[in-house]
């Protein structure tokens, strides 16, 4: 600090026209004191789509676009239906309609990621602590503590008890009335997700997130593109790493995302959890997971691949983890700054709520820093996906030839102990190629990671295959 | 645009005497105290390029006379070429808009950059400074922060630790060429 | 007007102290007339290096560093003495010293790019068309004819007697003396190589670059990065593509290295050939070489593996053609720009001639248009050379095992046409690890295209493996 740093300047203040609170999870009235912000949220229940899409009222099956998924998920959840996604205001209804849940039995913790929860949370936590949640008390304030407890109550529940549950919780609108049982309406992700209702400040507001960053702070991986960690390790402060606290504003601007978009184990054996204790590159995730073991016994594993029997993990939606590994994020590029770029309206900017792919809005996610015509990004980004894609066909052509060969040896009697060490190859394989196939950003967010990444599993893939065909058992 | 008139005048007074005149001020800090020592001390050795450069120019709004060093001439240019050349000089940007920061910018900056120059050893292409970033940074704001208000803290006061520094988005992080065309990316994310 | 243009203004007019003209292959009187661009020439002579180097009296050797270097090229020139790349000034004494030289027979080819050799083919493709080549007919002007003649005449001549043709030229400075039968030194890359003595505009000299260019501009690759060759498509012009005609002042920077940082075919069976008729992938390289059979008759190979028998290609240092697949190239980035940036010299801007890596001089090679720190340039380099090399090592241990493999079941007596498919996938495999690994710049010049090349390279060596157990010969 300096004679020349003058005081920041704050936001001018806005024109409150209706309060919110820590329970308001409608976006309504927000919306009245935000309109732009509001409208723009709300369109993301339009559904264009880039070149890796189309428009149904579904969107596509990536079962059907790529066949070899359903063998890379055989026997779980996953190889029944699994889909492109789509903008915000879906996620809460592709989640109830999809055969994972209505044909499966999932744990409450999936609401985690795809209804303004938090509320519902706190009031269990509450109640946990027997406090008696009453609206006020239940709009007060944010109560990390109470949050916390809700989460880790509610996580292994049935999905059905826990959806029933966000009824119960009052939303900010609703009023309780005599013929409805509701005390509030479920919804998305909605503004006090993202926001703090008093000073609109983002900040990130998701359990799993909160423990999963506190845990990345206490590894070893360098990170230099988030250094409020560095700061904090330096510090070498005893309360553990609190991103509401300690991340910059930029580095917000990706940590709200990274409440979702990442890596996690999400079903009845233990809490959800996100596999941070490493470090956020493939192998720091896959080391955690290695190293876990089921509060109830035995080594940790999503499914039983069902063709083969071999126990493996399942990878969601690493796009933090990826985006970390890539040009951008070290360059200080956060998530918001492309897939919510600044708009104008009239004498104003706002930050675009309408989160959705950067190529249908080159012109403001891309432009402002690259100079170069919208074409020729498009072209790029073009590049760096079709690499992507031909290795990731590769791989899953590697993939596949794989399980061929183990089936084989099994049929021919291959003993449990033959096929250990080949096991635990397939693993590895399918891990990596299930990394990069079901990061949504097919590669753009870390291109050279991506691709090292599915040389891996191939790497892994066609050794396994090798050491099949070494047994001998043809 | 610049719209300050006084300081305008001052300067022409200090252009007339070929030499920069320092106040002491009980708010300068201590770099100053050293800027003024080892001035002394060049003056004493008698060649410095403050004067020969034209040292004064350092007080002049005319970007012309920026150029009056070849190495500011890439600058020059880049600026000509930029969005702003029409709306905004060197100055406007790379001043203070606040009188004391101001006068103590300049005489900061022209002393360095003369000693620099006099000397050689700084990096080619020139790399910004931190402090003259902070500069930039609030410049910008103070010409745009009706139009900007939504990328300022959320609030200044004392409800969150988190730095207040840490609070603001950098402009140039995204508008890394508005005062300097082809300026590619800055930079400017001041990541901390 | 973009950043180029803007950079290009900036040109000197000079004092010619001294003419020259197109036999001075000695740079000294150069020299004169531009002494700022000398002085830095000169200093190609001195050898610091970046992290993989050290000081020596010859660089290191890259066989000592990766052992399986010598697998890869069992039975070739390069697994007796192979070593890293240093500055300009060394490039023809290290090939008269080089085991590849002194202990195997090679061809005069070579020197095509160790020596500042085109007033040579010209003097002896001006005997082949009967012309006698005076010293003052031969310093008139260029004759791209006659160098081409010459070129043609010597590519498959031996490489001695083709050195003493060398110093049988003038080169500008040296008068024939009684005692000295010495017409002219032989010199490494000079001022006449990439500059008209009269215009002292940049040029490119080297008759296999212009074949090979002119080739490439006839093929369908897209190349976007080299805009003048798809105007000359066009254009359909019946004049084959002349870069020197055509090609904009920002792709002759480029051009000017390309003449010798490629993929080449050098050995006496065939003149110099650069294998661009497909395009600058690394597929459509080797799509030429499967298409190419000798004049002789014969199916196109560079050796037959010791080891394995198999006949296989050579990748030697394609850094244009990689270059040609990154970002870089896309956003026109030039070698020179890189390699030979600007310096100032009091007022005046020069281009540095002491070529070398970028980051011996990170502050003029890259903050022109990266305006971050230095360390945090040198930590994006190494992020992306240490995943290549990760990636690398992956590949040589796959390719190891590959050939273990194979020899495994020669041994057992597999027959030619049982391993016909592996030599197939064998020759892939290698071609595409020796690509990435001849490439100078550890993956920097295309990253995410560098790791699927390797990425590849695993997939064959593993398949063959796979296929050779498969055999079932143990
Ligand atoms: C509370 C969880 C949550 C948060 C927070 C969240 N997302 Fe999402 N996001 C989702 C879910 C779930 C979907 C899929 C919705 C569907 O397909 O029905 C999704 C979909 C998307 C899509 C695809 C949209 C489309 O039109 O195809 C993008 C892009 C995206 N999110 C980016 C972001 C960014 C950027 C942020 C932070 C600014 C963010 N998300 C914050 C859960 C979240
Ligand atoms: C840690 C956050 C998180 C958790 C927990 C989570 N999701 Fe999601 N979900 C997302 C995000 C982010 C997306 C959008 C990206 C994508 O589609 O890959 C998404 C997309 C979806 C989609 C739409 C695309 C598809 O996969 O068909 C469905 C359906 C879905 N999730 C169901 C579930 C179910 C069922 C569970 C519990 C087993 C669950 N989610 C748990 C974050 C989460
Ligand atoms: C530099 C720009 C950039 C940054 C930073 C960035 N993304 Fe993306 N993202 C993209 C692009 C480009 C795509 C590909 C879109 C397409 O294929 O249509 C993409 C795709 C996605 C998708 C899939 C969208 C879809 O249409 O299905 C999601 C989800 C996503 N990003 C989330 C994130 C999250 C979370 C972060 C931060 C952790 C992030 N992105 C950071 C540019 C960016
Ligand atoms: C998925 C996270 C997320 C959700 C949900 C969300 N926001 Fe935001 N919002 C952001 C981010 C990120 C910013 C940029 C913040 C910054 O740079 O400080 C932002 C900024 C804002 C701002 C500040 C001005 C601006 O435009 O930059 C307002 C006001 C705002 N949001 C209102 C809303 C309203 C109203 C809703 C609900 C309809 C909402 N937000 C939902 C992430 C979210
Ligand atoms: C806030 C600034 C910013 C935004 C917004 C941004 N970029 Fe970048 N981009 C960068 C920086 C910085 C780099 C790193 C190279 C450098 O330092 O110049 C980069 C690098 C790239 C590269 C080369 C790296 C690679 O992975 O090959 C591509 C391609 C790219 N950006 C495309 C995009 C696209 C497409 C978008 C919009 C979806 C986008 N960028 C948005 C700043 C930005
Ligand atoms: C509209 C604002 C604006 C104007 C007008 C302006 N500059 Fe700048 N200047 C900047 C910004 C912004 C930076 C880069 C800051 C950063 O990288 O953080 C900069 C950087 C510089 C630098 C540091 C080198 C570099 O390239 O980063 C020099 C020197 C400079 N300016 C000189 C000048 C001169 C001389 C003039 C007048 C001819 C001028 N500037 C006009 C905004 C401006
Ligand atoms: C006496 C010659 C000279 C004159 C006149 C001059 N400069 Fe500079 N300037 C330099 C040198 C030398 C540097 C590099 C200093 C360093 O990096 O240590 C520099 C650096 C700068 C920087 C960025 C470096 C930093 O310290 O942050 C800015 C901004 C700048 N000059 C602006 C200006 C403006 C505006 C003017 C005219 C009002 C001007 N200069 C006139 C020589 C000069
Ligand atoms: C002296 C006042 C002044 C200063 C200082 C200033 N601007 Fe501006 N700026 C203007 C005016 C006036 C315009 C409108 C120009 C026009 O309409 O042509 C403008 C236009 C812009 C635009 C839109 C044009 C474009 O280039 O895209 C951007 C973005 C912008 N300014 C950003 C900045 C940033 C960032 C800074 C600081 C580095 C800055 N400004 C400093 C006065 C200023
Ligand atoms: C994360 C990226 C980002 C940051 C940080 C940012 N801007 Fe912008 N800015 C944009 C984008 C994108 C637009 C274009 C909006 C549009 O065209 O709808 C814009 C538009 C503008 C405009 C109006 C341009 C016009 O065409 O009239 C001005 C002025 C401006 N910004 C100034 C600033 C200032 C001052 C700051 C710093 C306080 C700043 N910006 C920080 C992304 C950014
Ligand atoms: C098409 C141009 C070209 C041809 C033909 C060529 N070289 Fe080179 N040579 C290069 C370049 C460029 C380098 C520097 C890059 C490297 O070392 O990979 C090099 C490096 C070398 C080196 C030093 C590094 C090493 O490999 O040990 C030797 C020795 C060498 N060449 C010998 C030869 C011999 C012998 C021949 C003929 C068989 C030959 N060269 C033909 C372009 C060529
Ligand atoms: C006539 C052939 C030829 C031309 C033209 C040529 N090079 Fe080279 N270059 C070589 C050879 C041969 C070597 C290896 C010399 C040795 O190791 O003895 C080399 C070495 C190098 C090195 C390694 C230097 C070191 O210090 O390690 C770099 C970098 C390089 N060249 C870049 C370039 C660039 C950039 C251009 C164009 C501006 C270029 N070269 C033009 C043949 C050439
Ligand atoms: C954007 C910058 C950039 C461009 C453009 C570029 N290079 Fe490089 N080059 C590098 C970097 C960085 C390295 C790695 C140097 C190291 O590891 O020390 C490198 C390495 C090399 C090397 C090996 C140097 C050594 O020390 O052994 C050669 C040879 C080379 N480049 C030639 C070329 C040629 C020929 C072109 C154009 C076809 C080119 N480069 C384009 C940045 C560039
Ligand atoms: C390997 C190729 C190569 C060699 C050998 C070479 N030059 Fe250059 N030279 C270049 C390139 C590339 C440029 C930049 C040209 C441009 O941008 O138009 C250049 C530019 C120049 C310029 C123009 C001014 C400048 O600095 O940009 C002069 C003068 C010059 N060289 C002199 C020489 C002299 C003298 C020698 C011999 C000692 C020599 N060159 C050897 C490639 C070479
Ligand atoms: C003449 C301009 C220029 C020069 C010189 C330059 N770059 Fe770049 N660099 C770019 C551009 C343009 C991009 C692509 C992203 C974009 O559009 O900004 C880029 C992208 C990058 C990226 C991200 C892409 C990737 O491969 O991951 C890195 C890293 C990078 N440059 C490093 C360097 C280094 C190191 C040097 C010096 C050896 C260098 N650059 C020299 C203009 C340049
Ligand atoms: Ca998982
Ligand atoms: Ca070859």
């Amino acid at each position: 600090v300096n004679i020349f740093e003058r005081k920041q300047e704050a936001r001018t203040t806005f024109t409150k026209v209706v309060d919110v609170d820590e329970t308001s999870s409608d976006p309504e009235p927000w919306g009245r004191n935000f309109p732009v912000q509001y409208e723009s949220y709300l369109k993301t229940a339009d559904s264009t789509r880039t070149e890796y899409g189309g428009n149904h009222a579904l969107p596509p099956s990536k079962l059907e676009q790529d066949p070899w998924l359903k063998r890379l998920f055989a026997g779980y959840a996953f190889s029944i239906d699994y889909r492109e996604a789509r903008g915000h205001a879906f996620m809460l209804n592709d989640q109830e309609v999809t055969k994972r849940v209505t044909d499966v039995q999932q744990a409450g913790a999936c609401l985690h990621c795809h209804a303004s929860i938090i509320p519902t949370y706190r009031r269990i936590g509450l109640e946990q602590q027997g406090i008696d949640p009453t609206p006020a008390v239940l709009a007060k304030n944010f109560n990390q503590e109470a949050v916390m407890a809700g989460f880790e109550a509610v996580s292994r529940m049935k999905y059905e008890v826990v959806y029933a549950e966000l009824l119960q919780t009052p939303d900010g609108t609703d009023q309780a009335e005599a013929e409805d049982p509701h005390l509030g309406h479920a919804h998305p992700v909605s503004c006090v997700d993202c926001h703090d209702p008093k000073t609109m400040q983002i900040r990130v507001t998701r359990p799993g997130f909160i423990q999963g960053i506190a845990k990345l702070a206490t590894s070893d991986d360098p990170l230099p593109h988030l250094p409020s960690i560095q700061k904090w390790r330096d510090s070498e402060s005893d309360e553990p790493y609190d991103p509401n606290l300690l991340a910059s504003r930029q580095e917000m601007r990706s940590f709200v995302c990274g409440q979702c978009h990442v890596e996690y184990y999400c079903a009845n054996k233990m809490t959800l959890t996100l596999p941070w204790s490493n470090g956020l590159k493939m192998e720091d995730l896959e080391k955690e997971w290695d190293e876990t073991a089921f509060p109830e016994g035995g080594e940790f594993y999503d499914y039983v691949h069902k063709e083969t029997g071999t126990k493996v993990y399942k990878a969601q939606h690493p796009e933090f983890e990826l985006w970390s590994q890539g040009i951008h994020a070290r360059a200080g590029v956060s998530c918001s700054d492309c897939h919510m770029p600044y708009e104008k309206q009239g004498a104003t900017k706002y930050s675009s709520h309408w989160v959705r792919s950067p190529m249908l809005n080159i012109n403001r996610a891309c432009q402002t820093c690259h100079k170069v015509p919208e074409s020729e990004l498009q072209a790029r980004v073009d590049i760096i996906q079709n690499r992507t894609r031909d290795q990731m066909d590769r791989a899953a052509v590697a993939m596949t030839d794989m399980l061929d060969a183990i089936l084989q040896v099994q049929q021919n009697g291959a003993t449990e102990e033959q096929l250990e060490p080949i096991r635990a190859l397939q693993k590895k394989a399918m891990w990596r190629l299930d990394y990069i196939s079901s990061e949504n950003s097919k590669g753009f967010h870390a291109d050279q990671e991506a691709v090292r990444v599915l040389g891996e599993s191939i790497d892994y893939s066609r050794q396994a295959q090798a050491a099949a065909y070494k047994l001998d058992l043809k | 645009m610049t719209n300050d008139d006084s300081a305008q005048q001052t300067q022409t007074n200090l252009t007339s005497t070929g030499q920069p005149i320092i106040r002491p001020s009980r708010r300068f800090r201590p770099g100053l105290v050293l800027f003024a020592m080892t001035l002394g001390l060049f003056a004493g050795i008698g060649t410095f390029t403050f004067g020969y450069g034209n040292g004064a120019s350092y007080l002049s709004n005319n970007p012309q006379t920026c150029a009056n060093c070849h190495v500011m001439q890439e600058h020059v240019e880049t600026w000509q070429h930029s969005s702003h050349h029409h709306v905004a000089v060197c100055n406007d940007c790379h001043l203070p808009h606040d009188e004391i920061g101001k006068w103590v910018t300049k005489a900061d900056n022209g002393f360095f950059h003369s000693l620099a120059f006099t000397l050689g050893d700084y990096p080619d292409p020139i790399q910004i400074k931190d402090r003259n970033r902070t500069v930039t940074q609030n410049a910008c704001i103070s010409c745009h922060k009706d139009f900007v208000h939504s990328l300022l803290p959320a609030s200044s006061s004392a409800e969150t630790k988190r730095a207040i520094d840490a609070n603001v988005l950098s402009c140039v992080h995204c508008h890394a060429d508005v005062g300097h065309a082809f300026h590619a990316f800055a930079t400017g994310s001041k990541r901390e």
